[in-house]
């Protein structure tokens, strides 16, 4: 147990709730619209898996991307002005919240047609190992995509080929305002569906950023050798509604159970291992939110201050010339 | 009764699946959650899980399962969340939904009707934000419906209920917060029918769901300048009611057609060559068309502004139409 | 064992056997034009399912359908003419070979995009559970269609609601020519793709109608009073190429496999079973061959003598009335 | 020398593989099989199975899986065994080949060819017949390619295969056997280029992929009849040069669009309105479309025959637009 490395890993999480918390207030002030889906609750997940990457290693995921950019090291500054709109945005404003990219941090996208973004995924994997390289491709995304189509293309063309993409099924229980049983068959046993295609398939516990990054710096480890697909489930929980046009517990769950799995906050986990550890105490807490309220703060700033496209973006990127 | 278009397409259902015990509404979160946009309020309460089907995310699957529902039958509702995802869907409704009833000599017909919002909605970026009605229009055996007021929805969408062919119904989320007057009770709008929604007598102005609305205070403002603005709804994208509007262009001499679509292969290209076609020599100077711009739909809302039409655009454009400007 | 009930599920065979014989030798001849996908060989799946049903039980299937709909009862004379493309084919000559439907036979069409037509079958499934009926649906495809979105949303689909379908997997070991190793990443283990949605699954030899009849008497039978998805894989061989475009064994497999699977012949199969039971004998399988060669001769003159559709054709039943 | 179509396409994928190792092919049967109508005959032999891929029968899947390697800046050749087969791969193609660039803020791009016989060969019925080209023009950020020689077909498919955008690159199964002159060795044809296919003065024929054929062939009849006709190709569909197809118009005054797909919304009617919108001074008559029927394609070979256009139509067409009739 290495103090710096936890705090690292907990700063990130910081990051992303506090961040997060930061962008519904704005949403709230009318600065971001659209749709925005809050990853709060579920930052263990990205943080730990991303953990494990070399820089040189492709990311994907959903709409619900703001928690795999920011631990993908992209600046908060950019993604922020992204979420506003604005030219500094990291797509010039052009993608919003839904569809963050950060090519030279190979974080390929936020894709918001479920399911859709797995075939990209394989593609990744494709020229991966097209190139015998030994980089891998993680490949975020929600239960709600298991049993869409494009996602099963994917995972069979991912098995036939051996292509060295990790599935992260990031399993909340809930599909906007569908609990998992009705809309999965198999809703307990993820896992087959993977095994299903001949793809090793491992649960982990998506609360425990430790627990991911374990798991995943073994997967990672082993494709980079042996390349191949895997799939995990992170068993983990929304905190908030499916986005901002969604109260934080609807209909489709009770605020009992909302509560109850807040108790298992990814961040408090962390906290009580650290500081059972005793590796760290109330104050450098209190200074890790300081510092991480700090980048929050700029980051809103640099949004805020950073001027809007101008309109002859709007014909700009559509085509390559 | 004034009435949001959300209501007027609540109230069209549910009238309908009381008289039709056919008719069941399938889609995501139409039940529980009472609809995306809730247009399916009350209904799972009223008509029970049998027959409000929340489904898992698998657009090609649960359209299709629809489309077979139809062959042996029932009449399905499917709800996309939004037409977006309707691409997903495609093959079932191109290659099945329109084709089984020819393929199989007439033996098998598929009543469905499939309707959700199409068009952008306020900063949903690209994959979120299409007019794809071109598309639908371009298949045969396919009715395509869009209308832009709370009267025509419910009355087209009873319509829809009633015909025994698959329909397109195009509805927009902003337009389901308006409102408007919505007879009391049993009415149907007849598919296929256009409507003067506004009389003139110097230019001819097409445009149907949202884009009504906008060529409506378009027109408003003209009149300011003494300007008549003659304001055609088809309602029903196809079958079009070419009659209609050719009469209106033969008595104004000027036509502009308005879309929120892609310009290039829109259906505003269609709506303008026919009436080219038809009524060439009374066109005084060529047909106008305002669209949405040739981009994938910007996040960014000013970028977004640009890239579809606006009150603003119209007007400009009639009065340099009718080189006022 | 009863002498009739085995004579009529071999004269089932040997109609589909001839029939398509003979439409191969019309297809030489052009009178039958477009794709011609021959069912030669898999003959025992389609009886042998199709002779488990009651009439008002469902059929659908895949563009290689004239077995399945020849094993329904339709009428030789209409399916011939409908290859013709006359206007007393079963559809009106519109259809054409991968199209047939015969509607009052509750046979309800054959489908050409691979995949496309198995969430139709779950609608019909779905239809019967609406209005609280006892039948059950029958979906045929090839091995290849396994790997489809479609198919597998058809599956989790039928298995959270309990459709009565029961899907027939005819695993000929190639699609086109595919051999099912280089499609299917588990192509050794097909019934786990069913079993990962819960579907209860068998495996059955696709070239003994007996067998064949068991299963599907045995589930249908089951489905009619605790109603729910089932999944076949019917192993079985294409004797021909895959469709009138492609060599009889191509470069895909060999003249020896070929010959190989021909060895199990689903009619030797069945007429080894009745003459070891000492039931039937070479006159009255000759009898049977009369009879049925009969039949097909009076499809064709029936498909000759038929007019062609008329102009006006075209444009009806694009839209109903 | 004298090429087929197919050797034409062949030899232009096989020179520009062999320029460059980031181009590889995939789709359905490409491989072992040398493709469903043996484009990529002795590819897998030169090439190896790491650059010619044999996929399962999941459209989706392998064509999402070239666009995610065309991300990481390989330049993938997907061939659809049929454009039809499309359909099932309409959301890779629109939502993310075509979105990705735009999205990212030009940070990603997508150099994608999307190629495979679209419209309709002989007697393949409804859901194998279908011309989508009007789909596909539709969509910003996709450029559309339909050459009907074997000329053009091999130095298009190299523009293709150098552009750094996602093309649809439109063959057909009845044009792979013809032949024409293709030079030896390296050339292109630019994209974006119409060319005047036989030069005319009395009427102009617009006409692209198969229907070019027929066109010229019409031509050649009405030439009979000291009718001059000036067959123009626009080969792009998208973008149109629509300059040289005005400039013809001017010079001639009148114009048929000969197309295979669907009339209504079909690519004709953004032709015709285009070339109204900037020639309408210089029409002597309204421009007429020639199209396929609004029906499935129905199996048997005299309706068939009846829902395609033919040279018959057109020399009907072209005698009763010049008032001969
Ligand atoms: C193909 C498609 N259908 C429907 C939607 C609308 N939609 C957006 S998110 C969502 C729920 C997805 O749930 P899940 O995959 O579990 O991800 P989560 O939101 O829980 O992270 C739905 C139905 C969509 N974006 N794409
Ligand atoms: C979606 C789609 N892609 C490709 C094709 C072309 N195609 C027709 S049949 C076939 C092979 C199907 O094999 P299988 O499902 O095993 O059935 P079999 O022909 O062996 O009976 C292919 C690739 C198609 N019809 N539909
Ligand atoms: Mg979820
Ligand atoms: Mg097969």
């Amino acid at each position: 147990m290495d103090r710096q490395d936890l705090l690292s890993l907990y700063r990130q999480m910081l990051l992303i709730r506090r961040f997060e918390e930061k962008s519904a207030e704005m949403y709230a002030l009318a600065k971001i619209a659209g749709f925005l889906h809050l990853y709060i609750g579920e930052e263990a997940v990205a943080v730990g898996a991303i953990a494990a990457l070399r820089p040189d290693d492709y990311v994907i995921t959903s709409y619900r991307d703001h928690g795999h950019c920011l631990a993908r090291g992209s600046d908060p500054g950019k993604v922020m002005a992204e979420l506003f709109g604005k030219a500094t945005g990291l797509c010039k404003g052009k993608g919003g919240s839904m569809h963050l990219v950060d090519a030279p941090r190979h974080f390929m996208g936020g894709y918001a047609i479920v399911g859709g973004h797995l075939p990209l995924a394989t593609g990744l994997a494709f020229a991966i190992q097209y190139r015998k390289q030994d980089r891998v491709v993680l490949c975020f995304f929600g239960e709600g995509a298991l049993p869409s189509g494009q996602a099963h293309e994917a995972f069979n063309l991912a098995a036939l080929w051996n292509l060295p993409v990790v599935f992260i099924c990031e399993n909340n229980r809930y599909a906007m305002g569908t609990p998992s049983p009705r809309g999965l068959a198999l809703f307990a046993h993820v896992l087959e569906t993977a095994r299903s295609y001949g793809i090793p398939a491992e649960q982990v516990d998506g609360m425990d950023v430790l627990a991911v990054r374990r798991l995943l710096q073994d997967v990672v480890g082993r494709l980079r050798v042996k390349p191949g697909p895997f799939f995990v489930e992170a068993r983990t929980y929304r905190f908030m509604g499916h986005s901002m046009a969604d109260p934080a517990h609807g209909h489709y769950r009770t605020k009992i159970e909302v509560e109850e799995e807040r108790k298992r906050d990814p961040l408090l986990l962390l906290r009580t291992i650290v500081e059972r550890h005793d590796l760290a105490h109330e104050a450098d807490f209190k200074q890790l939110e300081r510092e991480v309220g700090e980048v929050v703060t700029t980051a809103v700033r640099f949004a805020e201050d950073s001027p809007y496209p101008t309109p002859a973006a709007l014909y700009e990127d559509v085509l390559v010339e | 009764m004034l009435l949001s278009y959300r209501e007027a397409l609540n109230q069209a259902m549910r009238e309908e699946m009381r008289r039709d015990e056919r008719i069941f509404l399938i889609g995501e979160e139409v039940g529980h959650y009472q609809g995306a946009f809730k247009v399916s309020k009350g209904f799972i309460e009223e008509f029970g899980p049998q027959r409000v089907l929340d489904t898992p995310i698998t657009e090609a699957g649960f359209t299709g399962l629809a489309i077979g529902a139809a062959m042996a039958g029932l009449h399905p509702i499917v709800e996309l969340m939004t037409l977006n995802f309707g691409i997903l869907a495609m093959d079932q409704i191109v290659n099945n939904a329109t084709k089984i009833g020819y393929m199989s000599g007439g033996q098998l017909s598929v009543p469905i009707v499939i309707r959700g919002p199409g068009s952008a909605a306020h900063q949903l970026a690209a994959q979120h934000s299409q007019s794809l009605e071109a598309w639908f229009c371009h298949v045969p055996g396919l009715k395509v419906i869009a209308p832009a007021t709370p009267h025509d929805a419910k009355g087209l969408l009873k319509s829809a209920l009633r015909d025994r062919n698959p329909v397109m119904f195009i509805e927009a989320q902003l337009l389901y917060g308006t409102k408007g007057d919505v007879p009391d009770g049993d009415y149907t709008v007849p598919i296929g029918q256009a409507e003067v929604k506004r009389t003139g007598t110097d230019v001819t102005v097409v445009a149907y769901s949202k884009m009504l609305l906008l060529a409506l205070e378009a027109a408003q403002d003209l009149a300011c300048d003494d300007i008549s603005v003659e304001v055609v709804d088809p309602r029903t994208l196809k079958p079009l009611d070419l009659e209609c509007l050719v009469a209106s262009v033969k008595k104004t001499g000027r036509l502009v057609i308005v879309e929120e679509g892609w310009r290039f292969a829109g259906l505003g290209a269609q709506i303008a060559e026919s009436v080219y076609a038809q009524a060439f020599d009374y066109l005084d100077a060529p047909i106008v068309r305002i669209t949405g711009e040739e981009v994938p739909m910007p996040y960014a809302r000013r970028l977004e502004d640009a890239a579809i039409p606006d009150r603003a655009r119209i007007v400009a454009a009639v009065r340099k139409l009718l080189q006022l400007a």
